[in-house]
């Protein structure tokens, strides 16, 4: 099962003592932190490098496996209180909470930070609060709208209250995102904040070079870690280098030779060549982390387009998926998780078991063929596959090919649109141009079952004229209002058992075919102690790591 | 009257074909050179009959063979040498296990086929504004010279990218990387021709041409392109394997030929990570790479060798004395 | 004492387009210190094959040498590469024949006698510079400074010559061999080459062999010739007996063929209309303080079966004006008429039609050829352009030509390195008659042949010009060849004509004190006179010196 | 030469105008809507609306164009959001994606390129006209064997191959050197030479095959020339002959395709870059490429175009130093 692995993920430094203070630890990264403006960043925490700077209302569950899916007070002393419904959310701070600077960090400058995540010049965060917050669908941001977004309240320095639309029994998980940051409003330059963040975390920017290609934090004086339960703060230094190319850093973790000894990445997995690599040395593997990120990777259909119209070509294809094919274009078993669920295989999302067009290891041609020719196509079929040139190997040409060459067996011919990322995103997107059949993914804002399905199967959230991701457009009321049900519960474990029973229904009608759940691995430098690895995020929490 | 009586007898026929003759005759002395022409042509039959071949050991390119592959470590092919075994002579591609004997000749196809023709294209627009940049007044040289500048200066991906994206999608993809390589390649040619063309045009020989009342074109084709020849086989030579090489790199971006169609280029992208696990999969095309830039460079010396007849008469007596 | 230079049984063979040609047939001589040999003979007959052999340049070439060459005590076909290196230069030097392509393009003429200098004689680069200079001025390089920092392409063929010479010279061998070292020199330069060469043997012992087949040169020079035909030697003997009294009849052919000075002259033709007027002319080559103006005030006149000859000191502005007259060389001022029209300054595009009626003989025989050629094509290509299209008619004119201008026919696939220096010049006046011109500038046209190819040349022009109407322009230093072959006759010095008029006028009633200088150094037959003008010249200059 | 040198300067100004013209046709022809990449995956269509207009995108492709070259020629003011900031002149405009200004961008990372390119520019130079000397002076013999499969591998070696093959052997095997990380020059001059070794042996030996092809052919040409003769026949030592005489062939197309070559890597390294990590105008234009960001792009070209039109000025100049012949038009 996922979780144990997870749990046992990292367990180099657990033998070699205690996790100590001091030290640099340095990040080997692929993708430079272009991005270090909170109202920009997406994820929870901003990631991992973010979160030693940021802090939050509420943070993720510093925790190794599933214990890490659970959210925790930060800045905030609780989760959050609801009103009844649910529709009002209040914190109250914590005390002895200060920037970097010193300045003490009060409800103001969350609601400040929060407002400025609306302006167009700082887009690129998460839509919920846009879609959540009263007033937020029509609200510019604090640099063109002075007076504010009134559902957000400060009675007093501590306390801060959200006015939402509608039912959010998730909002605590929403609450760990950067938006959530203090801003000091006096030191905000706008576009060009993210040179030079303000500090609420253990470490403080001193140098940002180059677009956030090479970063050193170092301690914030002012972080108190009194206040502060989740991160540890182990190293006296982070040194992130990034714009690495990715063979290049997993060589450098394996050599693990000065700096390198002391070094993580938080973006880059071992690839199948480095995996098989590592199969044959022992002292490597033990350094190798396993990590599980509620991630599906699946084919779409689009029903509006012929022939996916007909449910029987879609339980067609669905039958004719060779996974153990699929499954090695993204890597091998150690990579990736066959799926048959569109939820990833973990509690916390809901997960339910089930496997509808069982099509075995390797497909299932003849049962494929045979609905094929029920659906009116005896002589076979032949369909065109949309696909990203990017290597990622998730929506990538070797994952196409592998569709391709199991379909060919049932007699589809598929022929293969590969394209530029943004023209395939742009393309999968659109509800007018989508085309019937193309690879696509989701994963999940935060470990539960509500931000994995209703973008996905929520006929409300089709876009017509903006990014749309329920690529199957359907707009079923029961679903809607199945989704709308569970919104209101504020028991997470009963909202995910719920969660789990709408996939399974909505999964008879192969509306997508799941092919598999990536899994990660990577490698952490010699010294590196104290590996956490969390079903959250899937990646060691740089927060936790010693290099002493 | 003549001081010497010459016996030798002229060779009948079209002058061009007679010097044709000569070069041919002077190849034919240098083994090097007849290996190296075999070993291309070779090549080239093994890339045009791929499917035969295919056949002969019972595979295609594209068939998946899942159970080959240890999918707990990467997909790592099973037993030595890639997989080798009697069905997949030169063992399986990690990950797919599809036969690397069939993906390696039919890479070959798209590579040659790629290389070859944006080096044609290369050559021809290089040596063409070269000569008119070297020859022509200087409202050519700056113009041209400038549009050289506008070329170089433009990045291969960007225009590949665009292009890639525009083109239809029924344009074939390997005319698309002859194009772009060979329009954006040219600067080289161009600039090398140039520069030969205008040491060469101070000569005595380029002015009696002129003053048998050629043309500049005549001139350029008469007198300078037998000794442009030398520097333009030999930078040709080097660049059948560059474009090989700029497609992989072009195939390493994600713009280079479609999936599932094999390329060197393609193959080399992706065994890049490959070596320690599977060295077989990057020694395989990276040799075959290895044996045409080889080929090609020994062939373009010997070529280049054989076009200067001052060479020649020395090369022959050399092989006379090992003979005698 | 041992003899620098012991030649025994020599034997050259060269492997040409299928079957091998033997350049030189079993020869033997020897060379004492001091004294100095003439090779003479036909062009082709084996001379610079013959010199080349002594410094061992056929190692590694391809040819095959046979019989054994001593030089200085050294075996040099069987010498090892340092040895042969130390002989090259050090013990014996050489004087090439084609004098342009035998200097590197890129470096200063100075540069290069400097770093061969220091190869045997060590030293410091400044050292060696100056040593270059003095050389250069010695070999009567003008302002030899300045001029040592030019490049090859920027001397005129008679500097580059001297060049040549002043190499040999700078590294002070015990042997020169020297390859028709005064083919582009006029006769006063030519004749105080002749004068340095001979007082070289004098004071430090220098051997020489000098190869000419100018009976002339042969006879002011040396003690002893060799005659040489088809690579084997026809006669050999001291000068004064084997050119006073020849005892081959070879030898003696070659002596009557010997232009004189007071050989009979042309019939004044009639006059046509002119065919190219030229109105001060002047060319200037580079700008600023590096200027040099190589013509000055040109004017002369060219009609229809005429020959003009012009003459002059090397360096004087000949082949510059030469090159002018066919458009080669933009002029910078004055006037180029031809048949009328202004010509000097029409754009290349509409001087086309005109192109293959001016045509030029060139200086450099090497140069002029394009390397990677056959000589057959490079004749056929004036045809090409007129639009000749059927292949066997080119070649059979070709044929016609090479046959004309005294080479077998059958050598139309033959490349010019196959050739010797005077089968090269015949080819560059094959490929000028190709194009039917009505003008043609011969730029010393002559120089590289013996006598008798010569006089069958001079002979083949005349018999053009008068089938054809065709106006010569004959560049040349021989002066009695000039005579021979003109109507009228121009002196050129330092860019300008001095004197301009009928052969009988200039060679019989010379008005400048130049033209009288250049007669009085036309080199004599007889070594007797020879030497007896070899010292009132240096007497004289004695006495300039002294005054 | 004055004159000559202001003429191509004026021709620079001509083509990076046609490269900018270019690069904005091309960028209109390209798919993909920079406003939606530039606000984020998950962005609302009224978000997207308001990037386009900040991002000035709804003006015609010709009012961006001026706006371009108003940028360059007199600047432009940008809103930060907080307040305006003006933007001198050459202003390439402000990244879509990061909001920097892209002269300042473009200008942070040229040093980057230009150590690894000119120091890779030796590397080739050095072993590539080495080795071609080398090979046409032992022509036929084992050195020049070995030399030229040597040269050839390396150039029939895709640079992420033969990159990495470099750093597995001298990193990670041998471990002779630690894992390079670009340290600018500025910073410490000798850290920088240790760090781009391996960047500019990776490129120069890819690149030295071709040098070594065409020194060898050029110096063998040269070889046959008759004045190569005169020096052999005064003694002249066979290495003088083949480096101070023979050379001088190779060198007008040496210049010619280092100059052609200097000029694209400075925007073409892409390859080298990513592999070593080092922060260069390659490596941006790749990335500004794949992200639409049209002012990265155009500001890299433009950076490009003026390395190309100046290694071409500088090459014609060195050509015609070394022959005379050649007049400079
Ligand atoms: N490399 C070569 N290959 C073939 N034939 C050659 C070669 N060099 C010279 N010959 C031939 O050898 C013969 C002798 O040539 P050589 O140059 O010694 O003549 P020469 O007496 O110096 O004549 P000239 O007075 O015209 O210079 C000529 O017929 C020439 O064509
Ligand atoms: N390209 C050039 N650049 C500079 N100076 C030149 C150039 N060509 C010729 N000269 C100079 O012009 C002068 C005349 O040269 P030209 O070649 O016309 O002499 P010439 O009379 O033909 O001499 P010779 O009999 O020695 O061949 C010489 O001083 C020469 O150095
Ligand atoms: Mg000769
Ligand atoms: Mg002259």
């Amino acid at each position: 099962g996922p979780e144990d692995t997870g749990a046992t993920g990292g367990t180099s430094g657990k033998a070699a003592g205690a996790p100590q203070k001091g030290g640099t630890l340095t990040v080997l990264n692929s993708e430079a932190q272009t991005d270090f403006d909170p109202a920009r960043l997406y994820t929870s925490g901003g990631g991992n490098v973010p979160s030693l700077v940021f802090r939050t209302l509420t943070t993720r569950n510093r925790e190794a496996g599933a214990a890490g899916t659970q959210v925790v007070p930060d800045l905030a002393t609780d989760t959050g209180r609801p009103n009844k419904d649910a529709t009002e959310w209040t914190y109250t701070l914590k005390e002895g909470l200060k920037f970097e600077d010193g300045t003490p960090i009060t409800s103001a400058d969350i609601k400040y930070g929060i407002e400025r995540s609306f302006a167009a010049e700082l887009s690129g965060g998460a839509p919920y609060l846009r879609d959540w917050l009263v007033g937020g669908d029509a609200y510019q941001g604090p640099y063109k709208d002075k007076k504010g977004l009134a559902s957000i309240v400060t009675p007093d320095a501590r306390t801060i209250v959200f006015k939402l639309r509608k039912p959010e029994g998730e909002f605590p998980f929403v609450a760990t995102q950067t938006q959530f940051t203090p801003v000091p409003k006096a030191r905000d330059t706008g576009a060009t904040y993210e040179e030079h963040p303000v500090s609420s975390g253990p470490y403080k920017v001193v140098r940002n070079e180059n677009d956030g290609e090479r970063l050193t934090l170092e301690r914030n004086e002012h972080w108190d870690p009194r206040t502060d339960e989740e991160r540890k703060a182990y190293p006296d230094k982070i040194d992130v280098r990034s714009g690495l190319d990715e063979a290049v850093i997993n060589q450098r973790l394996a050599t693990s030779t000065g700096a390198d000894a002391s070094a993580v990445t938080t973006d880059t997995n071992l690839g199948p060549a480095e995996l098989a690599q590592v199969g044959s040395d022992k002292a490597l593997a033990a350094r190798v982390g396993t990590g599980h990120f509620g991630f599906t990777n699946y084919i779409a259909f689009n029903p509006k387009v012929k022939p996916f119209d007909n449910p029987k070509v879609r339980r067609a294809i669905s039958y004719a998926i060779n996974r153990t094919s699929v499954v090695n274009a993204a890597g091998g078993s150690a990579l990736a998780e066959p799926a048959t669920t569109f939820l990833p295989e973990q509690k916390a999302f809901g997960f339910t078991p089930y496997d509808h067009f069982p099509a075995g290891k390797t497909g299932d041609p003849e049962k494929a063929a045979h609905l094929l020719k029920e659906a009116g196509f005896p002589n076979g079929l032949t369909v065109t596959l949309l696909h990203s040139t990017a290597q990622n190997r998730t929506t990538s040409p070797e994952i196409a090919t592998a569709v391709q060459e199991a379909l060919g067996k049932a007699g589809i011919t598929v022929k293969l649109d590969g394209r530029q990322p943004n023209s395939f995103n742009e393309k999968r997107w659109s509800v007018k141009d989508a085309p019937g059949f193309f690879l696509s993914r989701w994963g999940a804002d935060w470990p539960a079952g509500g931000p994995f399905l209703a973008p996905i199967f929520d006929g409300r959230q089709i876009v017509t004229n903006g990014s749309n991701y329920n690529h199957a457009q359907l707009n079923d009321p029961a679903v809607n209002k199945e989704i709308d049900e569970i919104n209101k519960l504020t028991d997470l474990k009963a909202a995910a058992a719920r969660w789990g029973a709408l996939d399974k229904k909505i999964g008879e009608q192969a509306l997508d075919v799941p092919l598999f759940h990536p899994v990660y691995k990577r490698l952490v430098g010699k010294n590196v102690k104290n590996v956490v690895i969390s079903d959250w995020t899937g990646v060691l929490d740089i927060s936790q790591v010693s290099v002493k | 009257m003549t001081a010497l009586t010459d016996t030798t007898t002229p060779v009948a026929g079209l002058p061009a074909t007679g010097a044709a003759r000569q070069v041919w005759r002077r190849l034919r002395t240098r083994p090097a050179a007849l290996v190296s022409a075999a070993v291309l042509l070779l090549l080239v039959l093994l890339a045009l009959g791929a499917p035969l071949l295919a056949a002969l050991e019972g595979q295609d390119a594209n068939t998946y063979h899942d159970d080959l592959v240890d999918s707990a470590r990467g997909g790592v092919p099973y037993g030595a040498f890639g997989g080798a075994s009697a069905d997949h002579w030169l063992g399986v591609e990690p990950g797919t296990g599809r036969d690397l004997f069939v993906r390696l000749l039919h890479g070959a196809r798209i590579s040659l086929l790629v290389a070859v023709g944006a080096t044609a294209v290369q050559i021809l627009i290089g040596v063409l504004v070269g000569l008119a940049t070297g020859l022509g007044n200087r409202w050519i040289d700056g113009v041209l010279g400038r549009v050289t500048d506008v070329l170089v200066a433009l990045p291969m991906l960007v225009l590949a990218v665009a292009l890639t994206a525009v083109v239809p999608r029924g344009f074939p993809r390997p005319l698309l990387l002859i194009l772009v390589i060979g329009f954006l390649g040219w600067a080289g040619t161009s600039r090398i021709v140039r520069a030969q063309t205008l040491t060469l045009k101070s000569l005595d020989f380029v002015a009696a041409s002129r003053l048998a009342g050629s043309g500049p074109w005549r001139t350029a084709r008469r007198e300078l392109l037998p000794s442009l020849a030398a520097p333009v086989i030999t930078y040709a030579a080097i660049l059948v394997p560059t474009n090989i090489v700029v497609e992989a790199s072009l195939s390493f971006l994600g713009v280079g030929v479609t999936p599932p169609t094999p390329s060197w280029g393609q193959m080399l992208s992706t065994a890049q990570t490959w070596f320690r696990a599977d060295p077989a999969y990057v020694l395989l095309p990276a040799g075959l790479l290895f044996v045409t830039v080889l080929a090609f460079t020994v062939l373009g010396d010997a070529v280049r060798t054989a076009l200067d007849p001052r060479e020649a008469s020395r090369l022959r007596v050399g092989t006379r004395k090992e003979a005698s | 004492m041992t003899p620098i230079v012991e030649v025994t049984d020599l034997t050259v063979e060269f492997a040409r387009s299928g079957d091998p040609v033997r350049a030189v047939d079993g020869l033997s001589f020897t060379l004492d210190e001091g004294r100095a040999l003439a090779l003479v003979g036909e062009s082709g007959s084996g001379k610079s094959t013959v010199a080349g052999a002594l410094l061992g340049l056929h190692r590694g070439t391809g040819a095959r040498v046979g019989g054994t060459v001593r030089v200085g005590g050294i075996d040099v076909v069987t010498a090892e590469a340092g040895e042969l290196r130390r002989l090259r230069g050090g013990v014996a030097a050489m004087v090439f024949q084609d004098p342009l392509s035998a200097l590197d393009p890129y470096y200063a003429v100075g540069d290069q006698i400097a770093e061969v200098y220091r190869v045997h004689a060590g030293g410091s680069r400044r050292a060696a510079r100056a040593r270059a200079v003095e050389v250069l001025d010695r070999v009567g390089i003008p302002d030899a400074a300045r001029r040592s920092r030019s490049r090859p392409h920027e001397f005129s063929g008679g500097m580059r010559q001297r060049a040549l010479l002043a190499m040999a010279l700078a590294c002070e061998p015990r042997l020169i061999v020297a390859d028709e070292p005064t083919t582009a020199l006029d006769v006063t330069v030519q004749a105080q080459i002749l004068d340095l060469l001979h007082e070289l043997r004098r004071e430090t012992g220098t051997a020489l062999l000098l190869v000419t087949h100018d009976v002339g040169v042969a006879a002011e020079s040396v003690d002893e010739v060799l005659v040489m035909q088809d690579g084997r030697e026809v006669e050999r003997g001291p000068v004064g007996g084997v050119l006073g009294a020849p005892a081959e009849p070879y030898t003696r052919r070659l002596l009557a063929a010997v232009p004189r000075l007071d050989g009979p002259v042309r019939e004044p033709l009639q006059k046509g209309s002119p065919l190219l007027e030229v109105h001060d002319l002047r060319r200037v080559f580079g700008r600023g303080s590096r200027a040099v103006t190589a013509v000055e005030g040109a004017s002369l006149t060219l009609h229809a079966g005429e020959t003009l000859g012009v003459v002059g000191e090397s360096g004087s502005g000949k082949t510059t004006l030469g090159r002018m007259l066919v458009r080669l060389l933009d002029p910078t001022g004055g006037r180029l008429l031809y048949g009328g029209r202004e010509i000097g300054a029409l754009p290349e595009r509409e001087l086309r039609p005109y192109r293959r009626e001016l045509q030029m003989v060139f200086q450099d025989p090497v140069a002029s050829l394009n390397p990677r050629r056959s000589v057959g094509e490079s004749i056929a290509d004036p045809l090409r352009v007129a639009g000749e299209r059927d292949e066997a008619r080119i070649r059979g004119r070709v044929r016609e030509l090479l046959d004309r201008v005294g080479l077998h026919p059958d050598r139309y696939e033959a490349y010019p390195h196959e050739f010797s220096g005077g089968q090269r010049q015949r080819v560059g006046i094959a490929r000028a008659l190709a194009a039917e011109p009505r003008i043609v500038v011969c730029d010393e046209p002559v120089s590289a042949l013996d006598v008798t190819t010569q006089a069958q040349v001079t002979a083949l022009l005349a018999e053009l010009q008068a089938e054809l109407g065709l106006g010569l322009v004959f560049i040349a230093h021989d002066l009695a060849v000039v005579r021979q072959v003109s109507d009228r006759v121009a002196v050129m010095r330092a860019g300008r004509i001095v004197e301009q008029g009928t052969v009988a006028e200039v060679y019989g009633t010379p008005r400048d004190p130049y033209t009288r200088q250049l007669l009085a150094a036309v080199p004599s037959l007889d070594p007797v006179r020879a030497t007896e003008r070899r010292e009132l010249r240096r007497e004289g200059r004695q006495e300039l010196a002294v005054a | 030469m004055t004159r000559f040198v202001l003429q191509r300067l004026a021709g620079a100004v001509l083509v990076l105008l046609a490269l900018s013209v270019l690069v904005y046709s091309l960028f209109h022809l390209a798919p993909g809507d920079p406003a939606r990449l530039a606000c984020g995956e998950r962005c609302n269509p009224q978000q997207i609306a308001q990037v386009r207009e900040q991002l000035g995108l709804n003006d015609s492709m010709f009012v961006q164009y001026l706006h371009f070259l108003q940028g360059v020629f007199v600047g432009r003011d940008y809103s930060t959001g907080v307040s305006l900031v003006h933007c001198d002149a050459p202003c390439l405009g402000l990244s879509y994606q990061s909001d920097q200004q892209v002269t300042q961008l473009v200008l942070e990372r040229l040093p980057a390129t230009a150590s690894l390119v000119v120091g890779a520019l030796v590397v080739w130079l050095v072993v590539g006209v080495g080795t071609g000397l080398l090979s046409a002076f032992r022509r036929g013999g084992p050195t020049e064997r070995i030399l030229t499969l040597l040269t050839l591998a390396g150039s029939g070696t895709p640079v992420f191959i033969l990159g990495l093959l470099l750093l597995m052997a001298v990193c990670a095997y041998l471990q002779w050197l630690p894992f390079p990380s670009y340290v600018p020059f500025g910073e410490d001059p000798e850290q920088w030479g240790w760090n781009l070794l391996l960047p500019w042996l990776t490129l120069g030996l890819f690149e030295s095959a071709k040098y070594a092809r065409l020194t060898r052919s050029a110096t063998l040409e040269t070889l046959a020339e008759d004045h190569i003769r005169t020096f052999r026949a005064y003694g002249v030592g066979e290495r003088s002959v083949v480096t101070r005489h023979a050379l001088r062939g190779a060198v007008p197309p040496v210049i010619a395709i280092s100059a052609v070559d200097l000029g694209s890597m400075f925007g073409g390294a892409v390859l080298t870059e990513s592999l070593f990590g080092i922060p260069g105008l390659g490596k941006t234009l790749i990335d500004g490429v794949k992200a639409i960001d049209l002012p990265v792009v155009v500001g890299v070209v433009m950076v490009t175009g003026t390395f190309v039109v100046l290694a071409n000025v500088v090459a014609d100049l060195l050509y015609a130093a070394a022959d005379r012949r050649v007049v400079l038009t």
